[in-house]
């Protein structure tokens, strides 16, 4: 029984990465860099949620649409401002900017909301649902956070298979020159893609703080490492990968900790990731790469 | 053909030299008395952070792979030199001691990065890079639990806690899990870390510019062209990824007796500090190693010098980051810049020539 | 004994043969084409040769040694030295750099000796370079031996990929499209090149080619490739009017 | 190209290097008045040697930023309130706060800063590994250094360091009595922090002196600063175990995320924890009924019932808008244990740091002080720098801390 309860243990934390890892995979596979900020756009997001629901007394559903606007004007001006001007840069550069840009956002929330931890109140209004008398939870957090991972997973998957803009980003994925001379509006195309990943981070920070409910300006960063972690794991790029890569990231993390060591269950997680990779060098569902000669 | 040779000779002392008068200015300020307390505290971590950014640009700019993990290398010279100096503190001369410290930390990190390089540069690119981020933290993970005590019977390791070392009577604990080692003595001088840099600079600079340093630039360069003129890629893939490594555990020796406590931190030896790193190699210029030395030196300096604005401070430093970044690379930035500077005429000058 | 000798070489990548049944003979000091439509599956049988790929059917000798399936790095040193389709040159390694790197088998000195720079590392260097003069100066590009590679123009970068191939000493040199993108001057110039190359260093060459007139120039054996299978082979005006490599070029 | 615009970007960053350098040598007066604007203490015309120049390292950046700017708050404070009274010994005092980031070697660079700045004391460092690193730099220069809450055994090794708050060994100690004394559990579960100095300080302390007691330990698990969100295993082995009591030696942030899983799992025990949970009643938003029954062992409680507390948190409150924790309340009497340890000696700012740190080391061993966490009997010290005061226990009924 203890078993099974770790399980959903691990599931209810792996589906808070997958839901990260979700839009970090977008970003990435899309316009090819790691976007080491992603984590402090959630950090951002969870913010305006708290400061809507709780000072400003907004419902909760208002707070978190205002949220997803915030977080999206937030990615799409970062992508302006910071990554545009550095397309042709070597990716490298790219990286660099965004840890530039994740200390920029951690520093300005430490200057305007303090470091001192806001206790987050969920905002999911699901019950907890109890299984063999008792014996078994799942908290309505993870439902909820279950059930939007594979909504978003299949609209992203959705959008992308079926309509224009999608399509185009797929182009400008594969090849970024080509997809210029076909006509496609890259710049546009990639300014859409930062837009949907931020407003995907939004809800991963509304669900993450719901979740694990303290909030402070550095609450995004290691869940903002971890998912991308995930993300690698489960063959970043791919959006079903990033959800079953968190997952499993989640249950492996729980289950280490449960049966190995809960002092070692960081380095086991990515012990796990390193053995993964070796055996599967572009991660689960990721594509395999051949190079032309 | 000499010109070559002799260009890049002339390069190479150029870098000696501007070390070697840095540390001359230094040494008069120092006994004139002009240099204030932060600056002398400074001396060391800037060495520290100079061959560290040396030797992340021998993976990162020469054998052109992206490693995160380079903190963790130097978490291993740290740990097994501070560990080495605690144990035979007293048995002999400082000198020699502080010397066996720096040649068993970097032994041990560059047989890590052996170990660690085998299965893990078949990987490429952004996977390489997640790996070695990943070995950093189950190093700091690993540290973080480690206790090794000693008594009249022995060494005693565990991954628990101080009891379950269960050591004699008059026993001592060495290393103390998360409070790591502290009492390391204080050998690190300006003067060591000097001779240092210049030691990593010539072995950085004289493998580039000898046949394997070749092999290793054909690798990143093309590998399977390299391949096609029978390079071995995984024997000098290792070569670059280990020296890398051994140069960092060496910095991490000299870092781990510089400063009376040493914990693994996320700050000191998580992926934070391997980015910090990362960031001077980038800035300095990827592949150049002259650029490495005078990044790392401005970007260590810098948020000390910020003190001044308080709070402001680390804001401002991430701002600068960016605007760095955005200047060095984005084309209309530099469009902008070559018009209005004054070095205008110059650039273009040069530009013309720029061959090698 | 023939220098290079494959029978029956074949390789599928998933559901598609790209190669099968090749085979081919090439005598010691040979100059030999390998010809095909696009897609015919020519640089497959290059890669096969240089273990790039490793052949699901078939074997290749070469001097009489078994290479079959062995890795680039051994077929190299057993003497196969290749050009790429798709220029592949150390770009940002300089023109001398990189014959210098083609030398690094045959000249020895330890890392520690090079780091250390103890004297076997002048005396080899000083070796190295003046086996890569020479080779540079074979292909008239001794004056350009500081420019960066990237910043050669394009006819010199293939040459220079044939000096740094010369430069590890094969017994087997492999041109994959040496005259693509060259134009009719710089054509000729390296045809008397090759010709030169296999006369002065004994080389035997097999080169793939679209060119006819580079083809027919200096090839003295030609294979046909079509559909992963050879067409037909043998001396090269014989083959060039062979009705069935004329359909097979010109579609029916 | 690129190289060039490259090297005029390191030039210009260069010209930024430089010309702060040249802005704090040339005016060294003016900087630090800004660096402490926040008091109205550093007057303007006071000349060298008429004012004490107190110094101040801790984190007010990054993950443990707030320790830091607790400390720094507090000190703020103390100070004005000080000079605001005719400062020590009628001199007024000034001080300047410096971050370290939580990080050894930064706070040796604060601590030269500080050096530079002039500074003839220092109370800091806020955390323990800074605290090593600088006591051991502070030892060499004999500075006189007091730190509010650096609590690992180290901190306070060499005699010119002193402390205000428990060590580690201490608290797991008098945790492992108090719940052994007062039978409070027979099996007792421990959920620890293995990546943080403090955490396993008392963890340490408490399991060993576990052994002594009428309890027994039933698990012992541990996170880390990189996994510090979930707690549903650790939880789950407690309650497996059948723990009637989890000993929690961890911080308040951490402490409200378990209080809040074990409230979800269904988990219904006894909670204990030490000085580190206090502050739990006060995160923003917190829900305090999930506190309820928690009982802690901390000499600070910011619901205290006294007038020295009830002052202090409000003015704290008024200025920061925060209630102080902890950390702020170690630091505020810090700062009253150096004015008492000066006036005991007749310390003047015309001495030398050094001079000063005889002295006041004399001091700290002379004086008694009532202070926010002195309990009833007043904090002294001894001469190894420990404090001796004793810790209180409450409980948390309706929302407020309760003796127990």
């Amino acid at each position: 029984m203890s078993f099974i309860s770790y399980l959903i243990n691990g599931i209810s934390l792996g589906s808070v990465y997958a839901i990260i890892a979700l839009g970090y995979t977008m970003v990435y596979g899309i316009a090819k860099m790691l976007n080491f900020a992603h984590g402090d756009v959630i950090m951002i997001g969870g913010y305006v949620v708290f400061l809507a629901s709780s000072s400003m007394g907004m419902s909760p559903l208002l707070a978190v649409l205002l949220s997803v606007v915030v977080c999206t004007v937030l990615g799409v001006t970062i992508e302006r401002i910071a990554y545009k001007p550095l397309r042709e840069a070597p990716s490298l550069a790219v990286l660099i900017t965004a840890i530039g840009v994740s200390y920029l956002l951690q520093n300005v929330a430490l200057l305007l909301f303090g470091a001192n931890p806001k206790s987050f109140t969920s905002v999911i209004p699901v019950p907890a649902l109890t299984l063999a008398n008792g014996a078994l939870t799942i908290t309505g957090e993870t439902i909820v956070t279950i059930i939007s991972g594979i909504v978003i997973m299949i609209c992203l998957t959705t959008f992308i298979k079926k309509t224009k803009a999608g399509q185009a980003m797929l182009a400008v994925s594969e090849d970024k020159g080509a997809a210029q001379l076909m006509g496609i509006n890259v710049n546009g195309t990639i300014a859409l893609t930062f837009a949907i990943g931020s407003a995907l981070a939004a809800i991963a920070g509304v669900l993450l703080c719901s979740s694990y409910p303290t909030l402070n300006p550095y609450t995004g960063s290691m869940p903002g490492i971890k998912a991308f972690v995930a993300a690698v794991f489960g063959g970043i790029g791919s959006i079903p990968g990033a959800m079953i890569g968190g997952i499993l990231l989640g249950i492996i993390e729980i289950l280490s900790k449960a049966y190995i060591s809960s002092q070692l269950s960081d380095a086991i997680v990515f012990s796990v990731l390193i053995i993964v990779l070796l055996v599967k060098p572009t991660g689960i569902m990721g594509k395999k790469i051949n190079e032309k000669v | 053909m000499k010109k070559t040779m002799s260009k890049t000779t002339k390069s190479n002392f150029i870098t000696y030299g501007m070390v070697i008068v840095i540390y001359a200015i230094v040494q008069i300020l120092t006994a004139t008395g002009s240099l204030s307390s932060l600056f002398k505290g400074l001396l060391v971590p800037l060495c520290i952070y100079v061959i560290l950014a040396v030797s992340l640009n021998l993976t990162v700019g020469i054998l052109g792979e992206l490693s995160l993990g380079h903190a963790g290398f130097m978490c291993i010279g740290a740990f097994v030199g501070s560990f080495f100096s605690k144990c035979m503190d007293g048995t002999m001369p400082d000198g020699l001691r502080f010397f066996l410290a720096l040649v068993l930390g970097a032994a041990v990190a560059a047989v890590f990065g052996i170990l660690i390089g085998i299965p893990v540069l078949r990987l490429r690119g952004d996977y390489l890079a997640i790996v070695t981020l990943a070995f950093g933290e189950i190093i700091k993970n690993i540290v973080n639990v480690l206790f090794v005590g000693r008594d009249a019977a022995g060494f005693h390791f565990s991954l628990k806690d101080t009891m379950s070392l269960n050591l004699a009577e008059g026993g001592e604990v060495i290393v103390k899990g998360p409070q790591g080692i502290s009492g390391t003595p204080k050998d690190a001088t300006f003067t060591i870390g000097v001779i240092l840099i210049l030691f990593t600079l010539i072995v950085v600079l004289n493998l580039i510019n000898s046949r394997d340093g070749r092999a290793i630039m054909a690798i990143r360069d093309n590998r399977i062209a390299a391949e096609s003129v029978g390079i071995n890629i995984t024997r000098y893939k290792l070569m670059a990824f280990s020296i890398s490594a051994g140069l960092a555990g060496m910095a991490g020796v000299l870092y781990a007796h510089n400063l009376a406590t040493l914990t693994a931190l996320p700050k000191n030896f998580g992926y934070n500090m391997s980015i910090t790193i990362l960031v001077f190699v980038v800035l300095g210029g990827i592949g150049n190693i002259r650029g490495s030395i005078i990044a790392a030196v401005i970007l260590t300096l810098l948020p000390e010098l910020l003190r001044g604005l308080n709070d402001y401070r680390m804001l401002i430093y991430a701002i600068v980051l960016i605007v760095m970044m955005i200047v060095n690379w984005s084309p209309k930035a530099q469009a902008i810049m070559s018009r209005y500077t004054p070095k205008n005429l110059l650039n273009k000058k040069k530009s013309a020539k720029e061959v090698n | 004994m023939a220098l290079l000798e494959v029978k029956n070489l074949g390789i599928s990548f998933g559901g598609l043969r790209a190669v099968d049944g090749f085979h081919v003979t090439i005598e010691q000091g040979q100059l030999y084409g390998l010809i095909g439509p696009n897609g015919a599956g020519k640089t497959t049988v290059f890669n096969l040769l240089t273990g790039v790929y490793k052949p699901d059917t078939g074997s290749i000798f070469l001097d009489g040694h078994d290479i079959t399936g062995k890795k680039t790095i051994d077929i190299n040193k057993a003497g196969i030295a290749r050009t790429f389709q798709n220029i592949r040159l150390f770009k940002e390694l300089s023109v001398l750099d990189n014959v210098k790197v083609g030398l690094h088998n045959g000249h020895h000195y330890s890392a520690i000796e090079g780091i250390m720079r103890l004297p076997r590392y002048y005396k080899v260097e000083k070796e190295m370079n003046e086996t890569a003069m020479k080779l540079l100066k074979v292909f008239d590009l001794d004056k350009e031996c500081d420019y960066l590679a990237s910043n050669l123009p394009y006819g010199k970068q293939r040459k220079l990929e044939i000096a740094r191939a010369l430069a590890t000493e094969p017994k087997l040199l492999l041109l994959d499209e040496p005259a693509a993108g060259m134009n009719p001057n710089e054509t000729k110039e390296l045809m008397d090149t090759i010709r030169f190359v296999r006369d002065q260093f004994h080389m035997t060459i097999l080169l793939i080619e679209h060119d006819m007139k580079l083809v027919s120039g200096i090839c003295e054996k030609l294979t046909v490739l079509n559909f992963g299978q050879v067409l037909t082979q043998g001396d090269t005006s014989t083959v060039l009017n062979d009705p069935q490599v004329i359909t097979a070029y010109l579609g029916e | 190209m690129k190289k060039y615009s490259k090297l005029l970007s390191l030039l210009l960053a260069g010209a930024l290097v430089v010309g702060s350098f040249a802005g704090c040598g040339g005016s060294d007066s003016s900087s630090d008045s800004s660096a402490s604007k926040a008091d109205s203490s550093s007057e303007s015309g006071a000349a060298d040697g008429e004012v004490f120049k107190i110094g101040g390292i801790g984190p007010t950046t990054g993950a443990a930023a707030i320790y830091g700017q607790a400390v720094k708050n507090a000190m703020e404070l103390a100070v004005k309130e000080i000079n605001e009274a005719g400062g020590i010994n009628g001199y007024q005092i000034e001080m300047n706060y410096q971050d370290d980031e939580h990080d050894a070697e930064k706070s040796v660079n604060a601590y030269n800063t500080l050096k530079d700045w002039g500074m003839q004391a220092l109370l800091g460092t806020v955390t323990s590994t800074p605290c090593i690193a600088v006591s051991t730099e502070a030892a060499n220069d004999n500075m006189f250094l007091l730190t509010p809450s650096g609590s690992a055994v180290d901190c306070v090794a060499p005699e010119n360091a002193f402390r205000v708050c428990f060590s580690d060994p201490n608290q797991g100690m008098a945790s492992a009595q108090y719940i052994g004394e007062n039978g409070l559990a027979e099996k007792v579960a421990v959920i620890y922090d293995s990546s943080d100095v403090y955490s396993s300080g008392i963890y340490e302390k408490f399991a060993e002196e576990a052994g002594n007691q009428p309890f027994e330990v039933v698990s012992a698990e541990a996170f880390t600063a990189d996994n510090n969100k979930d707690f549903s295993t650790q939880l789950q082995k407690a309650k497996d175990a059948g723990a009637d009591l989890v000993f929690l030696p961890i911080y308040y942030t951490e402490a409200a995320l378990i209080l809040g899983q074990a409230d979800k799992m269904g988990y219904d025990t006894k909670f204990f924890g030490c000085d580190g949970l206090d502050g739990i009643l006060t995160v923003e938003n917190f829900d305090t009924a999930l506190a309820e029954g928690v009982m802690l062992l901390t000499p600070f409680a910011a619901d205290a019932e006294d007038e020295a507390t009830q002052n202090f948190v409000s003015t704290y409150k008024e200025n920061y808008g925060d209630i102080p924790n902890q950390f702020a309340a170690d630091a505020y009497d810090g700062m009253y244990a150096i004015k008492a340890a000066f006036e005991d000696q007749d310390i003047t700012p015309d001495m030398e740091a050094s001079d000063i740190c005889e002295a006041a080391k004399a001091g700290m061993t002379e004086i008694t002080i009532q202070g926010l966490t002195g309990g009833e009997d007043g904090i002294s010290w001894s001469a190894d720098g420990e404090p001796n005061k004793s810790p209180k226990a409450v409980v948390i009924a309706d929302g407020a801390y309760t003796a127990m």
